[in-house]
């Protein structure tokens, strides 16, 4: 019996309640309660069940019931605290108790036999169960009563990595080393350029020599090569604008991305 | 006289060097496709039938071992590390005989609940497995045992469990309906709580 | 036939279980003062002999073991497809390329470490073999391919390994500016000289 709090030593064991005159476990006139050994109530059922000596199958659920609930009443005599469930347990088999006894009611269902057959049932599974463990507990085991080899050679599983890896990968992986790792070097290419003196330099002479608008493309270096070109037009622009700021020269423009007009300003 | 001849041989050396016990499959990757395994093992049982080296197979596996009826000269100073409790018996017996089955069934046939520890020891033993989940509310996990758990109980299958037949004819192995065993409603709350326990 | 009785199954079976080699006294002392061992011993050699388990002698002791000619059957060759690593395969080219090289020039061409395990991949599956030592403080270890490698790759030899123009023709080197290209060539030609110095 599962008690709560588990105060109770392994040993305990106490007297059958007086109302209780069937001799149990072989003979013995006391039924011995080890109070850490019954595994819930259906476990005491069964213990009791077996007390009546007959096969499971023809058990007397109305004595199983009356054997149950005077074990619950005397070990409350004890002050024994019970387990909540061997109390719920009580309540169950003492409805099912006055289900029986009491006329019928054919409209209840599940009906009182079933129910009664389903415990017995159930007792009857957990016995098959309890029995079928010590007999398989009780088989030749590995390790105990059959041994296997003592010093087996073993067998082995060589595994052996098939790489799969191509020349092509290895090839690609040189490549990518060589692409990463070479030293990094940045070299300009000499270019010709107009630099902004030269460009300011040529705009202030020129510019004395013109008298209306004139597009800035026309103070170009004629026959120089499109590179250089380029560079002069944007070293001109810079420069008419150092000398649109010192009030030497006028730009116009009449629309974005139109010709740009220079003309000098007067001194 | 058995013939001694390559197959047999083979087979026999393979068995004997084995660790663990072993299928036909793994056999045959020792010793080659062409070998006709299942011969020489029979050939390989019927040879050791009687002796002090018995051919057994547990499942679907082969591996030699000491006859039964010689324990009493081996086990001396051997004692038995594996003693299982009352509850590890019987929920053994419990998984083995209505494998799969969840906790709260095993639950449900004792009429108890079971603690954490027992099934952990049965499959720390290597007895019993986790075998998927039952499509019910909760998915529990099931149990079932496993190729150990009939190697080291000398059943060649599960239908060499003592008495099944018998158990299964009188029906006392159906499958446990939940709610037909569920007399009240204190165990049907111990069991949701154990079914949620395990998720 | 062989006399399956009890003293010969007994030594049989005490034989098989052992974990280690047994002297006649150690044999006796599990089947019985009464037995008469050595009898048995000779009988059961008698009966393994050919078999694909043999009762062997050493020294004093006696043990069963698996046929030595059929040690063979023992193992057996499992092969996995495995991707080399990046580090794996570039570690292996650049000591395809420059052998035979130290594991630190190996690091200072990859611009990165390299763990010890890469090498030994290498040299486990036979592409990769210890070429002697660098005369350098440390004396460390150089590395160079093996035959192995060539076949597996393909190669008559190291020289069919495309060189630095191969691979920038095939689009293998990232595309660099024309000054880097220079430079480039004129690495390639050291480089081809250093090969053609290694054959």
């Amino acid at each position: 019996m599962r008690l709560k709090g588990r105060g109770f030593s392994t040993g305990f064991a106490w007297g059958a309640p007086p109302s209780y005159d069937r001799p149990v476990d072989g003979g013995d006139d006391i039924l011995k309660i080890e109070v850490e050994g019954w595994e819930g109530p259906l476990d005491l059922l069964l213990a009791l069940a077996r007390t009546q000596k007959v096969d499971l199958r023809q058990i007397s659920i109305l004595e199983l019931v009356e054997q149950y609930l005077a074990y619950v009443h005397a070990a409350r005599e004890l002050r024994l605290e019970l387990a909540a469930d061997y109390l719920v347990m009580a309540a169950w088999l003492a409805y099912l108790k006055s289900a029986l006894l009491l006329p019928r009611n054919p409209a209840e269902s599940p009906s009182p036999e079933e129910l009664a057959l389903r415990l017995q049932l159930r007792l009857e599974r957990l016995s098959a169960m309890r029995e079928a463990g010590a007999r398989l507990v009780a088989r030749d085991r590995m390790g105990r009563d059959v041994f296997p080899r003592g010093a087996p050679e073993g067998l082995r599983v060589q595994r052996q990595a098939k790489w799969e890896v191509e020349i092509y990968d290895l090839i690609a992986a040189y490549g990518r080393i060589s692409a990463r790792t070479r030293p990094v070097m940045h070299v300009v290419a000499h270019r010709d350029v107009m630099t902004l003196e030269a460009a300011l330099e040529r705009l202030s002479t020129q510019l004395g020599t013109r008298i209306d608008w004139s597009v800035i493309e026309s103070f170009l270096p004629e026959g120089a090569s499109d590179l250089f070109r380029r560079s002069a037009l944007a070293s001109s622009f810079v420069a008419a604008l150092e000398l649109a700021r010192q009030g030497r020269l006028e730009i116009r423009q009449d629309a974005p991305f139109a010709p740009l007009y220079l003309k000098a300003i007067p001194q | 006289m058995i013939d001694a001849g390559d197959p047999v041989r083979a087979v026999e050396a393979v068995l004997f060097a084995s660790e663990a016990p072993m299928s036909v499959d793994e056999i045959r990757a020792y010793v080659g496709p062409e070998v006709d395994i299942r011969a020489a093992l029979a050939a390989l049982g019927d040879f050791y039938a009687g002796r002090g080296i018995e051919l057994v197979r547990r499942g679907d596996r082969w591996h030699f071992q000491t006859a039964a009826d010689l324990a009493h000269l081996l086990r001396r100073d051997r004692e038995d590390s594996r003693k299982l409790s009352r509850a590890g018996i019987e929920t053994l017996a419990i998984i083995a005989y209505h494998e799969p089955v969840t906790r709260a069934e095993i639950e449900a046939i004792r009429g108890v609940q079971i603690s954490k520890g027992t099934i952990d020891v049965l499959m720390e033993a290597g007895w019993v497995r986790p075998a998927g989940r039952r499509e019910v509310p909760g998915r529990p996990l099931m149990y079932a045992t496993t190729a150990g758990f009939l190697s080291h109980f000398g059943l060649a299958s599960r239908r060499d469990l003592p008495g099944i037949e018998d158990l299964k004819a009188a029906g006392l192995l159906d499958p446990v309906d939940l709610a037909l065993e569920q007399l009240d409603a204190a165990e049907a709350a111990a069991e949701s709580e154990a079914v949620a326990e395990d998720e």
